[in-house]
Order: C-alpha cells, then structure tokens, then sequence
C-alpha cells in the first residue's frame, strides 16, 4: 500500500496573533476543516514558512479545544521570525502530531504540580488546558509559573485570573526581580518551589522551562523527596522529520520526536544527557 | 541540467546586472542620464558604496540566479572616493574573473570597468559594448540554478 | 513581513514618459511585503512629500520605496519626510527610475519592465532595512600640532586666533625648524630669522598657544573630535620657570658636542640653546656629552646658574591630552649624499650639501658668516653646485623633484657672490624648474648677473687633487667632457621625509607613500586633508615644498581644524560597518583593508567547556567608519557586515533583479 | 531462473535495460567509481570492489525535491511531487545490500514509513553482483555478509573472466531477465564455481558489543578517539549505512520547492538549535554519537550492528580514524590472539 | 621497517621526549601508524608511553598543524612535527592570528614526499606486502617477488608539486634539512586546462564538480579555512545552498579556492581529503599562479611576516579586465 509523504505538510491558516511578550507571539490556527489532527497535550508540530522552511513547535492549546491550534512561539530563529511576521489569513504548512504526550492516564487521580519557566509553560499550559476540562479525572493542582518579569509572562489574563478561578487549583506567580505595580513573588523558579514545600504523596510534577530553570527545579524537587517516577518534563531539540528518522533528536536510542518530547525524570536518568 | 537555457534565441534578450559604486560610477550612470545617452535596458544597475564592496558572492549569486552578464563599475585607480578601495578591488576581482574564466566561464560575461562621475558617456558605451558582446555570446547557462529558472 | 508603500513618482513627463506608471503601481503591488502602492506627479514637491508621510501614518508603513530620481538627487528629501512622519529615515529606500531608466531608455516597452524590476529589487532591499543612527560625537575644542617648523607654527597661530586651544609638540629644544637653519630665503633675500624670529614669539606668547618643546607623541588614541594623546616632555634638566635665558650656564658649561642645528659642521656645548634666538631660551642638558652625567663631577651650570634653575634629578614627564583635531607638520630631512660615492661626500671637508653651505652664510654659523673653505679657512674662488643629487633618480635615489634646490642653489650663488665677489659658480643641472612667483626672473638674474653658469649635464666623479677638488662631468648639450677644478662643491641633496614618519604617522593612523611622504586624502580635492578623520598634514612632510606652499598649506590644514573644531557636534556615518564578534575569528583582515584604521582588535572572553577563554576579535569604530564596505569582502565568513549595503541586503537586490525579465 | 551473457556483450544489455528506465552502475568518473546512470560510451568498472559512495543513493537520494509550493497573497499552495520512474540498479555488492536492508529497517519497518524511500525501494530492480575480490578494507566477513551471495537481491550476478550469470531471485527480477530476451542464453545449471574471497580479519569480537557499550557513554576512550577527527562528512556520506537528512527550501517568496538532502551527524550545525544551545556542541560528542548509533543505538533497536564493513570509511577518512579503531577502542578487540 | 627509518624515529623521539617529560611542551602532535603500514594517524602524545607509538614514514601525509586550533584550548603549550607542508599551514594560521606562537614548539622535519598506497598498490600489480626505499626508488615486495619503481612516479599527487619540502619556520629541526625542490610540475595541470576553451573547461569543472558529496572534508583540512562558521553554514544569508546542483557546487568551490587567494600554501590536503577525487588543488593553483603573475611572487607560507597579496596593493597594479 502507497503510504503519504510524511514530510508533506498539510494547508492551515492563522486565524489570529497575539503578542504576549516582546518576542512571544500567539499564533492560532485551523486547518482546511477545523483542528489540522486530533492530538494530546504535550505533542507538537511542524510549521512551515516558504522559504524559510520548517520547524517544531508544542501545541499549548488543549485537545479540548476544537476550534483551532495555538502556538506560543518564541522568537529565536528564522522559521520562528518568520511566523512572527506574518499576519492573520496568511496561509501556512503544518503537519504532526509528534511525539508521545503527557502520560494523562498515568496521572489520573493525582494531584499535580505544574512548574513552568517563561515560554516553557507552552507545553504545559495544553495539558493545563486537558486537567481543567476533565477536572474530576485529577486532584488538587498546583501552578508555579514564572518569568523574566512580569511583561516577559505568557498567557497572562489565564495565569492571573482564569486559572485561579478553577475549583481546587492554587497559582503561584515569580519573576526574576523586583518590578514597579508586580505584588507576587520575587525569585527564581527553583527557589519559589523549595519555599512553596511541596511534598511528593499522590503528586505528579511536570516542568518545563529553560534548561538551566530545570535542572535546578529537578534538584529542588529531589529534596522535596519527589522520586525520579513522580518528575515529568518535556525536551526540546532540533529536529527535521518529526518521525525519528533524520538522525538529530536522539538521546541514545531514544527520539525526542518520536518517544519524547516527554520523559519522567527516571526514564532521563537512564539517557545519555544530550539535551 | 544546469547548462539547458530554454529562452529561444530570437526573443531572447540578455539580463546583465551592473554593480555600480556609488561616488564614481553610480553618478556616471546618473550622468548618463541627465545627457539622456540611451543604452540598452538589460543592464540593471546596483548600487554598492564602492567597488571594493564587491563580494565574488554577489556576482556569483547573479549568475546562478539568470544573469548572463556581471559588470562592477568603480572609480577610476587612485580616484576612490575612499582612496584604496578600487586598489583592493583591482586584485580581488582580477583573481576572481581569472578564477571563473577558469571554470568555463566566457570571459565576456563578467567585467570590471572604472568609469567616473562626469563618464555619462562612457557609462553608456560601456553598457551598450556589454550587452553587445553578451548577445553575441548568447544565452549563460554556466553555473545558473535551473531551479531559479523553474520557479521564474 | 514589512509593510511596505511603493511611491512612483511621473516627475512630470520626465518619468512617466518612458514608464507606464499604471503599470508599475500595479505591479508593485504584488512585491511581497508591499501593503501599498502609489504614485504622485512630482514626489519631491510639498504634496508629494505629504502623501508619503499620511501613507506611512495611516498605512502604518514601515518601509518605504519611492520610485523617483537618483538617490543621489533626493535621498536625503524623502528620508526627511520619512523622518517627518516618524520613520527612521534609512527604512526609506530609492529606485532610480530616472537617470538609471526612464532617461535613457526610449521605449516604453522597454523601459517600464526595468523600472518594475529596479522597484521590486529596491522593495527587496528595504525589507531588509533596519533602523540606522549616525552617531553623534562630542568635539575637544583644542588642536594638537606635530612640529614647530613654520608650518607647524603658521598653523597653531592660525588655530589660535580663531579661538581655540592648541599645543605644540617640537622634539628640539626649540621651535623654528629648518627655516630657523635658513640665512635668506628665495627669491626675495629676506633674512629667514627675521622673519621667522617674530612668528616663534608670537606662538610662544599666544594665550591659546602653548609650546611643549623637546617633547615627542609616544600614542595617540581615540578618533576625530577625540583624540587622546600622550606625550612625552623629555627631562631639560633645566627648570624652564626659574630660567632666565642669561646664558653663564652655556658659556661656563666645559663639555662639547657637535651641534645639531649647525648639522655638525660647529660644536655646541652639553648645556645649550639650539640657537641664539631659540624659543624658548631654555637651555637643555644634552646627558650624553655632560660631563655630571658621564662621570659624575663638573656641576659646574648648577653652580654658576643665577636663578638655580639647574636640576639634574628632573624626569621625563607623560602629559596626556584630549584633543578634537591634529596638524601634522613633521617636516623634512636632507638626503645623506654618500650613497652617491662619485660626489665624494663625507670624504673632503670642502664637499658640503646645501643645507651645510647655507649655515656658511649665517653671522651665527660655523665660520661666523664667512665663506671660507672648511679645510683651510680660505675664501672659496670657484664653487660646483650640483642639482638633483637624490632627486629625479629613479635608480639610486628619489624618483622625485625636491622642488626647492634649483631656487636655493641660484639663491646660494648670488649670496657667494655677494659675499666673495670674485667667487665663480658652476651650477650642474637636469632641468632648471623655477615655477613660482618670481623663481624664473630670480633665476635669470643669478645667471646672467651673478656669474653663474649653468652646465646642463652629469658629474661623475669628484676627487681632491693638490688643494683643490676636480670636478669631471659632461656637458649633455654639447657632449663634450667638462672638469673644473673647485674649491668647495656644494651638493643639492634631495628633501626627503622624516626617516621615522612612517611611525609618527602609524601613531595617529594616517599612511604614508612610497617616499615616506604622508598621504593626503585626495592629490587634488583634500590636499590637507587625511584618511584619518581631524588628522591634517601640512608643510615639507607630505612632499618637498618651498617656504610659501608651506605657510599656505598650514593655513589650509588650520582652516580645517578650524572648521572641526567650530561643531558642537560631529554627525558620523550610519551605514558602519558592524562585527559580529561572537563569529570572528579574529584574523583581522578587515583591519589591514580598512583605509581609516577603524578596526581594531578586541580581547573578548568566551565561555568553553564550562570555563572561559579569551580570544581576539575586531571591533569596529563606528566614529571612524565611513562606510565603504571594503572589509566585508576581506572577511571570508562575512562576520562583518554593513549596515545599509549588508550582505543580505544586496543579495536580495540581486534575487529580485534576477526575477521575471 | 538462471541466464548467462558473454562478457563483451554486456554493454548490449546495459543499452536495453536503460531503455526502460534509468540504469545505474559502477561508473568511472576521474579516479574514483561511482554509481550513476548509463549512458552511451560510460566507463563500467565491474572490478572495483567498493563504489566510493555506496549506492544508497538510489533510494535515499544525496537531494530529493518533494514539494512545489506557490504563495500569492495570503494564499499558500503545497503540491507533491514524486519520486521519478523505475530505476535498475546493476552490479550492488553484497555488503551494500545488506546496508540497504539495514536502511529499510529505519525508513520501512520502522513507523511511519516512508512514503519516498518506499517508492523508490519498490520501484528499483536491483541485480548485485558477488565479489570477485577484495580490498584491504573489506571487512564484511565480520557482519556475517557472504561476499558471493546478496539475499536481498532481485537478481544475483557472478562475474567470470568471460562470462556474467544470473539468477532471478524474486519475480521483478525474473521479469527483468525475461524481458531481456535474446540478449541472456539460458545458463547451466553448474556454470562457475569461484575461490572464496579472504576479507580483512581485524581481529574484531562484535558480539555482546552494543550491550557493553552501554556502560561507555562516558568511557575515557572517547576522550582519545574523537582528537583526529576533522569533523568533516567523509565517513557519513560514503558509509552505506548512514542515511540522516535535512529538509530544506529553495526559492523565494512566491515560488519555490522543498527538498530533502543528505546531512551529517559530524557537522556542528546539525543539532544546533535556533536559540544556538547545541546538544553536542563538540567533535567529542558528535564522533561518539556517529559510532553509538552504529554500534550501540541502531542495534538496540534492530538488534544488529549499523555496519557491514564495507571499509568506505577506511579508505577514505582522511586522517584514518574509522569504525575499526573505534570499536577496538571501546572494548570490540578479541583478546585471546596475540 | 628499514633501519635509516628506525634510527630517524628514535632520534625524533629523543627529541621529543625531553621536551614533554620536562613540561617543555604539554602535548606532542605527531603521527602514529594505523591498522596498516601504509596509513598513518595523527598522535596526541602527552607521555612516554604515547611517544612509542610515534611514526615517521613516508605515509606521514597528514597536515597537523590545524590540529592546533583546538588542542591549544585545552593545553598551554603544544609540539608539533612539522614537515615543509605543516609548517607553511602554521605559519597560515599564525598569520591569521589563530595560533600563538610562544605556545607551539614546532619541530622541523625534511619531508621526502609522501608516497600514495593506490599507485604502489596498482604498481605491484598483487597483493602488496610491504616497501622498502633506497637511492629514489621504492621496493615494492609482494608475494610474487620484488619490483622497483621510481619514488617520485609514486608520490601522492599533493607532493608532486612540491618545492618546499623543509620546514619555513620550526623552533628545532631534527633531521637534516634537504633543500628546495624544483617543480616543473607544480602548474602543468592548471596549463592544461588553461589551453582548452571555455566550453571544454566548463565541462571538465561541472564534471569534476558533480561529485561533490559537500562533506566539507577539503575544509575540514585546510589550514587556510579557519572560519568560526564558513559562508556555507549561514543561514543569514543563505549564501549557500545544501541541495547537490551544479551551480551550488560552483559556489562552494569558487568561493572556496577564492577564500584561499593569496592565502592558500599549496598542501594538497584538500584534494587528498577528497573522498571523489576532485582535482581541488588545480582551482588553488590557478589563484597562486595567476596572482603571482600578476601582483609578483609570493608564497603563502613561507613567511608570515609577509602581508598576503589580496590585503595589499600597489597604486600600479595591472588588472585582469579587458580594461586596465
């Protein structure tokens, strides 16, 4: 049987853009007939730009959310430039999901302790996004999410508002240094977490961030008595094909793309550490 | 293949691209201009801030994207605007049209001249001498994207 | 993607008579990026101008293209009124659809796909523009002269009255230069002294003036408006507050050294005064000859010094100083005649090169004014002078003309005239130049009323015979074998630069010639003029001149300074060339091409393997800049770009140029 | 089905086999031998042992152009464009072969598979033909490749001083001699019989290697090996088990078409990523990724080494580190001799 | 291994080891064999035991100079075997600034040409075993027998051309120096291809082109292509494109060779890099000869005190257009 090219992308188009941050944009997206695929929190995918080309993105939109796909993208590259240069009905390619996801039944009836660093809540906030509608399927939630400053905060009317008006979630908000009208909390991330004291029974923490966030988040974690089991967090890498196949994503035998982008700090533990 | 050139020769008609720097040559142009001296129109100028801005890069690039004919247009030796640059660019670009003339490149197709700002008529020779010459030669294929030419 | 506006302008019929406007409005629509597109009779007029600023204001563009005249006509016009409706200028970008096509094409057929094509490429090119600022640099109102020669003074006089600060930097313990060496000067036999004398004072007391004599530049950093200089005031050992200038310390002082000044033809002692009308009439302590120095004992200046101004403990002092403008105005030096073995020099007592037989003249010379042959005292009866001796030789010597020596030799003949009325004088010459006010009747009289005669021809050989020297030459308009037997030959050693100018020059970054000479910025257009911004050159230090080539020159640079000095502000150029530092690998090519020493190496530290390694990379000075783009080639990783013409800029230029004939 | 042809005659055939579509063969080009397409008054070397490149690029080309995009205004429109008509390839070696099937493992067996490596794999005849000798670098022998026998080949040729046989060993390549006619007599049944060919003994113990390299990843031994490295491309473009790629654009704004191309694990900009953090930012990392993906990563997945010893990168590593010095650096040495 | 060749090791070896095991130098860059006689590696000796695997032949073809760049990140002071080639390539990049040269001791040796395994091999017509050299003439010892060959028929094409096979700079010369060659060769295939028209060396270059596999192997060993990141890797501008076409290998090869102008020492380590044995080394040669043609003698290389030619002018330069 003739299987489809799988780096052949699929028509969408830009329903709308959101600047979140001075380099952050939202993008969301349809494709030719509502959602381009169906999808679960923590996959991605691959956008194109012609001529810029290609690149892979974490989807922060619930699969709850069947109007559209949202991308939170960070400008640091050119296919990320790109998508921030364009405008709303520009057509683009998309195609994926990749990756595994979050492990959503593997953390059903547990609390959960979301740990997200700047743009780094992108991931987090589809599987934010899946908790909040499937409420009775989780316990209590807690949202540490912190930022540069409180302009370099994605999401902000979800993280300051909506969120906290969900039955059974606490939101916790850092950022880096003091700021004029910010009253939440000032420190980094890791700290925020120690303080906080969060203990490890029936909790699930998922972190994402930037890698110097996260490594010191997996070490306060680790004091807090967190098993390697209970840390879950999403990686990025470079990748071309989505489908563990053009040789870039891998962490020993394992391909980001294909077997992550997520992994429980215990399966990481057992990688080589090339991320 | 690279060498295939589908313009058919009667309505062809050649692309050359002129790097003009700005203080001498550009303004020769412009001289040309203002004389109303005609030359013909498949010379398309750029403007450059002096020869010696002239990366083979640039030129190559034009080739590879459908010129048929590179011409760099400078201040005259010891005239530059910035005193050495056409100095420097006498030695690079002489190494460079000896290095593609090398490669199969018909040494017609790529050309250095000095040409001042009161040289209108110079100016306009020189692009007419040049189109004539790229004509006789015919179409380039050496070291044209075929792809480029797919998509134009 | 930008939001760009297309204007097309018909200027009249002058554009839209060979470009269907139409055409290219429609056309320019499709460009990517383009959100606008317009066109206007005349875009340079007021109403043109403001259909650019609404566009930009209610389209919020922000690239603009105008599809007008040169940029070269206009630029600046539509970068105004971009600037006007809150644009920086530089995001506007120019297709000459005039001179470049509708001007010299006739067919509208032809001409309207070209300017289509010069649009499209110019809107590719302002896609990429970015927002570009000419900085602005602060001006040191205060200018540095290197050189107390006439030019150097002419200059700092010059500087001064117009107000400003500016300081001598003299190496010798005196001002005045050569032509404080000079008995007359040409054509018209005024004193040198005379009319030098009163120009020193004036400089030494000039309020804005101030005199760092025996004292060098040991570095020169910063740029125009900038300058930061070091200077070294070499210790006199003299206090020059407590000096009086009485003299007892000079005349008691027992140690001897040849003199300088006298270009070793007489002694001078180890404590002394170049000469008598030195400024200032400090004495220094030559270290080399005193005897306290060498050995230790003697004081006897310390003693005898009325004032106690003697102080033997002095040091070298560093001064450093801003200074928004520098004059260079080294000077010059004589050829040393001795590579030229036939002539003799060096050999015979009586064998001098002008410059020695000019201090002949002098009341205050080796012979006291006299002219007396240096062997045995005795008036010379028949003088050779021979021309060119270094000059005009491309073989042996200087390719050069030295520009002074036919008029001095003439000037030097009549004088010996004058003084030794029986004296003969034979003038060997190539050609006789005497192009200047006055030179050419100067010359004539010499020749035909002084007795001079003038052999057009070579010598070859000069050799001392019983008590006279035997000159042989040929004579090359009629070929015939020439030997006179003289007295003194007198040789018109070539003018040649400074034997160190090329690391005085390579202090304040400009370059010299094949010669030495300092390079002017333009031979015809910025004679005074250098590559390196607020650096001027004026006098003998750029190529050989005469006494008022020299003064004008110093004017001229002074005027400059002037000029520079007078801004609050100076406006640099916005499209620099810019590094990018964390891809340079530090090969520094770019600083070998750059013509205005605008880069320079850096040491930046970088992060490796957890620790940091330090590594050299350029840097460029965006106030030295102008902006040629020469380095960018230079730079094989293209890790130095230029703002304004960037690599991505002109690649765009050339894609879109290449698209669709 | 076995057919034979006279030696002199083979350029008849290679004639009539590229009439029905491109032929690719061992081809002389200056120095080196490389597989290319026939054409008439090509120089076909059947004696070179190893190509230069190995022959994977018929079914993952060095740069294959998939996709045709169009933009007009906010309009995007994508087309795919497919891989090109049936190809034969004539005269694969049989570590070659096994290299491909190595490659099919990745681009078929491995979910998805790929649609263009599938086409093309489903659209070439391959005819290998079995080694008449071998070089110093051959070390097939150590990846239980038989020199005189490709499993997986659609036909299987033997080359003799006169004479070439074949033997059809699946229906495309029965139809292939079929369809040739005249030009193949039918063969005997004992046609040739040839001396085993002697490759390279290095002395390898191959076994249990990728479970001992598990325990390597920070083995000092990487600290030595990766010192010559260049870091150039050499190894993974020649070796023919290799097959990481880029995807890449070319055009401009309006027009253009994507393409996938060859890329190496040994470039510094292969994991770089858009902000510049790399995960193996240094040769160190990228030459123990190229060789644990051989040795340890590929094997963990398809429980066989990525290698054949075809020598490619023996022969032509510039400064001569290579996957036999690796795999004695880390442990593949067998101890009991010498 | 012939005894001369021992000898010259042990001497080398000497040499070498007072320097480390005194901390004269952190790390010595030599060569060592590989799994055959004919092929040599590079040698990261840091001690005694390091030293013994030291090689000295006439397969030492490997430039080490580059090595340099990275191994003077990691140590303070580096030693290096230098043969005409690697000394020319240090002074390359000494002159580029990339190397300090109180950190390197570089150690000279005579290079005899190194000899090319496939001509020896081709030349032995069987299974080659082994070689043995003397007065200019290679033993070639198979199974069958002895044969001789001429030594310089047998050479590496990089050495064919060869005129400087000592050392140009080296802090200590350990072996006696041989004097410069004559090389009638060094421009014969550049003439060649000069003599024929436009069309035919289009065809020659896009053939000879068309093999490239843009492994970057002939950038990787060039002493001249010492980027921190090369045109080709941009991405902004893309000056260079990864698909196989023939234009895009035209830009990499010409820009390549240009970036070489003036600069290029004429090693050969591009062309014998070459995985398809592209004749890389006739696009520097042209640069070399033309410019020295044109702007007067110079060798890169030779002495890095000497401003490359393409960073220089004379205002009365001639120029290669039609017009000068």
């Amino acid at each position: 049987m003739k299987s489809a090219n799988l780096l052949m992308p699929h028509m969408a188009t830009i329903l709308d853009i959101t600047e979140e941050t001075p380099d952050i944009k939202t993008l969301r997206v349809v494709g030719k007939e509502g959602l381009p695929f169906d999808f679960m929190p923590g996959q991605c995918a691959m956008l194109s730009v012609p001529p810029v080309g290609e690149a892979i993105f974490s989807i922060t939109s619930s699969p709850t959310c069947r109007e559209c796909l949202e991308f939170s993208i960070k400008d640091v590259g050119s296919v990320s430039g790109a998508l921030h240069c364009l405008v709303p009905g520009q057509q683009i390619g998309i195609r994926g999901p990749y990756g595994n996801g979050f492990p959503v039944d593997e953390m059903k009836g547990k609390d959960l302790l979301f740990i997200g660093g700047g743009i780094g809540l992108a991931p987090l906030r589809s599987l934010i996004g899946y908790c909040f509608d499937h409420r009775q399927d989780f316990g209590h939630i807690d949202i540490v999410y912190g930022a540069r400053s409180p302009a370099d905060m994605i999401r902000k009317s979800e993280v300051r508002e909506t969120w906290r008006e969900q039955p059974d979630t606490s939101v916790y908000l850092t950022v880096d240094a003091e700021f004029p009208d910010w009253d939440g909390n000032v420190g980094f991330v890791p700290n925020y977490v120690s303080e906080l004291a969060f203990t490890p029974e029936n909790r699930i923490a998922i972190t994402c961030g930037p890698p110097i966030m996260i490594k010191f988040v997996l070490q306060a974690l680790d004091k807090l008595q967190f098993s390697p089991e209970q840390v879950i967090t999403t990686l990025e890498m470079r990748m071309k094909c989505g489908v563990g196949k053009c040789g870039r994503c891998n962490l020993g035998p394992v391909y980001v793309c294909k077997d992550g982008p997520v992994f429980s700090l215990a399966e990481l533990n057992e990688l080589p550490a090339e991320y | 293949m690279s060498t295939a050139v589908n313009e058919n020769a009667a309505g062809w008609e050649p692309l050359i691209v002129a790097f003009c720097c700005n203080w001498c040559s550009y303004a020769g142009g412009d001289m040309a201009g203002t004389s109303r001296m005609s030359y013909p129109a498949n010379v398309k100028v750029i403007r450059v801030p002096c020869s010696s801005r002239m990366s083979p890069m640039f030129i190559l690039r034009a080739f590879q994207r459908g010129a048929d004919g590179v011409l760099v247009a400078g201040c005259h030796p010891g005239d530059c605007h910035y005193s050495t640059g056409n100095y420097h660019v006498r030695r690079r670009l002489s190494a460079f049209k000896r290095l593609v003339e090398f490669t199969g490149v018909e040494p017609d197709r790529f050309e250095v001249r000095w040409i001042s700002s009161s040289e209108g008529d110079k100016f306009a020779d020189e692009m007419a001498d040049m189109t004539n010459k790229i004509k006789a030669l015919g179409p380039n294929g050496k070291m044209r994207d075929a792809r480029w030419q797919n998509i134009t | 993607m930008p939001r760009t506006g297309v204007f097309i302008c018909h200027c009249g019929t002058n554009i839209a008579g060979t470009v269907d406007i139409d055409k290219a409005v429609e056309a320019s629509r499709n460009f990517p990026g383009v959100v606008h597109a317009d066109e206007y009779r005349y875009l340079c007029s007021e109403m043109g101008q403001d259909i650019i600023k609404k566009a930009i204001e209610e389209q919020d563009l922000d690239r603009v293209v105008v599809g007008t005249c040169s940029p070269r006509m206009h630029e600046a016009t539509f970068r105004k009124a971009a600037a006007e409706a809150g644009l920086n200028p530089y995001l506007l970008e120019v297709a000459n659809i005039r001179e470049h096509c509708s001007w010299v094409h006739k067919d509208m057929g032809e001409a309207t796909p070209k300017a289509i094509s010069l649009l499209r490429a110019a809107a590719a090119k302002a896609a990429l523009n970015t927002a570009l600022e000419a900085p602005r640099l602060d001006v040191e109102k205060r200018a540095l002269v290197i050189g107390g020669g006439i030019a150097g003074i002419q200059a700092a006089l010059d500087i001064a009255e117009a107000g400003y600060e500016v300081d001598i930097v003299e190496r010798e313990p005196s001002i005045g230069g050569r032509m404080a060496q000079l008995e007359k000067t040409f054509p018209t036999l005024d004193c040198s002294a005379c009319i030098l004398t009163p120009k020193m004072v004036e400089a030494a007391q000039h309020p804005n003036v101030n005199l760092l004599t025996y004292s060098e530049v040991e570095e020169v950093k910063g740029f125009v408006g900038q300058f930061d200089v070091k200077i070294k005031k070499k210790a006199r050992y003299v206090d020059s507050v407590k000096c009086t200038g009485c003299g007892i310390c000079w005349e008691k002082c027992p140690s001897k050294a040849p003199s300088e000044f006298e270009m070793g033809l007489a002694k001078r002692k180890s404590i002394y005064v170049p000469f008598a009308q030195a400024v200032p009439n400090v004495p220094v302590i030559d270290r080399d000859s005193c005897l306290y120095f060498r050995k230790g004992r003697c004081q006897i200046c310390e003693k005898e010094c009325p004032p106690q101004a003697i102080d033997y403990e002095q040091q070298d002092e560093i001064i450093e100083r801003r200074y928004g403008a520098i004059i260079m105005a080294t000077g010059f030096d004589q050829l040393d005649p001795t590579i030229y073995g036939e002539y003799g020099y060096g050999q015979h007592p009586d064998i001098l090169t002008g410059l020695e037989f000019e201090r002949l003249f002098n009341a205050s010379g080796p012979t006291g004014g006299k002219i007396v042959r240096l062997s045995d005292g005795k008036p010379p009866k028949k003088v050779v002078f021979i021309q060119c001796v270094g000059s005009r030789d491309k073989a042996r010597g200087m390719n050069y003309c030295s520009k002074i020596c036919c008029m001095y030799t003439a000037k030097q003949a009549v004088l010996l005239k004058e003084k030794v009325p029986d004296a003969k004088s034979y003038v060997f010459y190539i050609d006789v130049r005497t192009a200047g006010k006055g030179y050419e009747e100067f010359q004539r009289r010499a020749a035909e009323e002084y007795d001079v005669a003038y052999l057009r021809g070579q010598v070859g050989k000069i050799f001392p015979e019983e008590d006279h020297l035997v000159v042989r030459g040929v004579d090359s308009l009629s070929g015939r074998l020439i030997e006179i037997n003289a007295d003194m030959v007198v040789l018109a050693a070539a003018s040649i630069a400074r034997c160190d100018a090329p690391e005085v020059g390579r202090l304040v970054g400009i370059n010299s010639d094949s010669y030495n000479f300092f390079n002017e910025a333009h031979p015809k257009l910025k004679p005074v003029e250098t590559h390196t911004a607020g650096v001027f050159i004026a006098g003998a230090c750029q190529s050989p001149k005469d006494i008022p080539d020299t003064v004008s020159q110093a004017s001229a640079a002074a005027v400059k300074a002037i000029g520079l000095l007078s801004k609050d502000k100076l406006q640099g150029e916005a499209c620099t060339a810019e590094v990018n530092q964390a891809e340079c690998s530090g090969c520094l090519y770019c600083e070998a091409v750059c013509p205005y020493s605008a880069i320079s190496p850096v040491e930046i530290e970088e992060r490796y393997h957890g620790g940091t390694l330090k590594r050299t990379v350029a840097e460029v000075n965006p106030a030295l800049c102008k902006g040629c783009g020469s380095c960018t080639v230079a730079c094989r990783s293209g890790t130095i770009n230029l703002k304004g013409f960037s690599n991505e800029q002109i690649l765009a230029e050339v894609d879109a140029i290449c698209l669709q004939r | 089905m076995k057919k034979i042809i006279a030696r002199e005659k083979l350029p008849e055939l290679w004639a009539h086999l590229s009439e029905q579509g491109p032929l690719f063969l061992p081809i002389q080009d200056g120095p080196v031998v490389l597989f290319q397409p026939w054409f008439e008054g090509a120089e076909i070397n059947l004696d070179a042992v190893n190509s230069a490149v190995s022959p994977k690029d018929l079914f993952l080309p060095r740069e294959e152009t998939f996709m045709h995009y169009r933009c007009s205004g906010k309009q995007l429109e994508m087309t795919p464009v497919e891989p090109g008509e049936p190809v034969t390839a004539f005269g694969v070696h049989p570590c070659d072969l096994k290299a491909i099937e190595l490659l099919d493992r990745v681009f078929l067996g491995q979910e998805p598979p790929d649609a263009l490596y599938q086409q093309r794999r489903e659209n070439t005849t391959v005819i290998a033909l079995s080694c008449s000798a071998a070089d110093p670098f051959c070390f097939c022998g150590d990846f239980g490749v038989d020199p005189a026998d490709a499993p997986g080949a659609d036909i299987m040729a033997h080359l003799s001083d006169d004479s070439m046989l074949f033997e059809s060993r699946t229906e495309k390549g029965a139809a292939l001699l079929e369809q040739a006619g005249d030009l193949l007599a039918d063969a005997p049944e004992e046609t040739f019989s040839r001396e085993a060919v002697q490759t390279a003994d290095f002395n390898l113990q191959l076994e249990g290697l990728a479970e001992n390299l598990k325990d390597r990843f920070d083995d000092p031994a990487w600290d030595q090996l990766y010192k010559s490295c260049l870091g150039c491309g050499v190894c993974t473009y020649v070796c023919p088990t290799c097959y990481c790629f880029d995807v890449e654009d070319f055009g401009h704004e309006a027009e253009g078409e994507r393409f996938r191309c060859w890329d190496s694990c040994m470039y510094g900009h292969f994991t770089e990523m858009a902000g510049g953090h790399n995960p193996r930012p240094e040769r160190k990392e990228r030459v123990r990724q190229r060789f644990l993906h051989k040795l340890q990563y590929y094997p963990e997945i398809h429980d066989e080494i990525a290698c054949v010893g075809c020598g490619r990168c023996l022969r032509s590593c510039p400064v001569n580190l290579d996957i036999v010095q690796a795999i004695k650096a880390l442990g593949g040495e067998k101890i009991e001799k010498r | 291994m012939a005894e001369h060749n021992l000898e010259q090791i042990e001497k080398i070896r000497e040499a070498v080891k007072q320097d480390l095991l005194g901390g004269r130098i952190d790390l010595l860059l030599g060569w060592e064999k590989g799994h055959y006689w004919w092929q040599s590696r590079p040698l990261f000796a840091q001690s005694e035991e390091d030293l013994e695997k030291l090689a000295w032949d006439s397969f030492c073809a490997v430039n080490l100079s580059r090595y340099l760049l990275e191994e003077l990140k990691e140590h303070n002071k580096v030693g290096v075997l230098v043969k005409g080639c690697d000394a020319r390539a240090f002074n390359r990049l000494l002159q580029d600034n990339m190397v300090p040269r109180d950190r390197v001791i570089l150690y000279g040796l005579p290079c005899p040409g190194m000899l090319d395994y496939d001509r020896l091999a081709a030349e032995a017509g069987s299974v080659l075993l082994s070689i043995t050299e003397e007065n200019g003439q290679v033993v070639l010892i198979t199974a069958e027998g002895e044969a001789k060959a001429d030594r310089d028929e047998m050479l590496l094409d990089k050495c064919r051309g060869c005129i400087y096979p000592d050392p140009a700079v080296y802090d200590q010369m350990l072996l006696p120096p041989q004097g410069e060659k004559e090389s009638p060769e060094r421009f014969k295939k550049v003439e060649e291809l000069e003599a024929m028209s436009a069309q035919e060396r289009f065809a020659y270059w896009e053939k000879e082109l068309s093999r490239c596999l843009r492994c970057y192997a002939c950038r990787q060993a060039c002493p001249y292509c010492s980027c921190r990141e090369c045109f080709v890797e941009q991405e902004n501008p893309r000056w260079q494109g990864r698909a196989y076409q023939p234009s895009e290998n035209f830009m990499f090869h010409l820009i390549r060779a240009y970036h070489g102008a003036g600069r290029c020492i004429d090693c050969g380590e591009c062309e014998r890099s070459c995985p398809v044995g592209i004749s890389l080394q006739e696009l520097n040669r042209k640069l070399i000869k033309d410019i020295n043609e044109l702007y007067g003698d110079y060798e890169a290389g030779l002495d890095a005190e000497l401003e490359p030619p393409l960073l220089t002018y004379r205002p009365d330069d001639p120029a290669a257009f039609s017009e000068k």
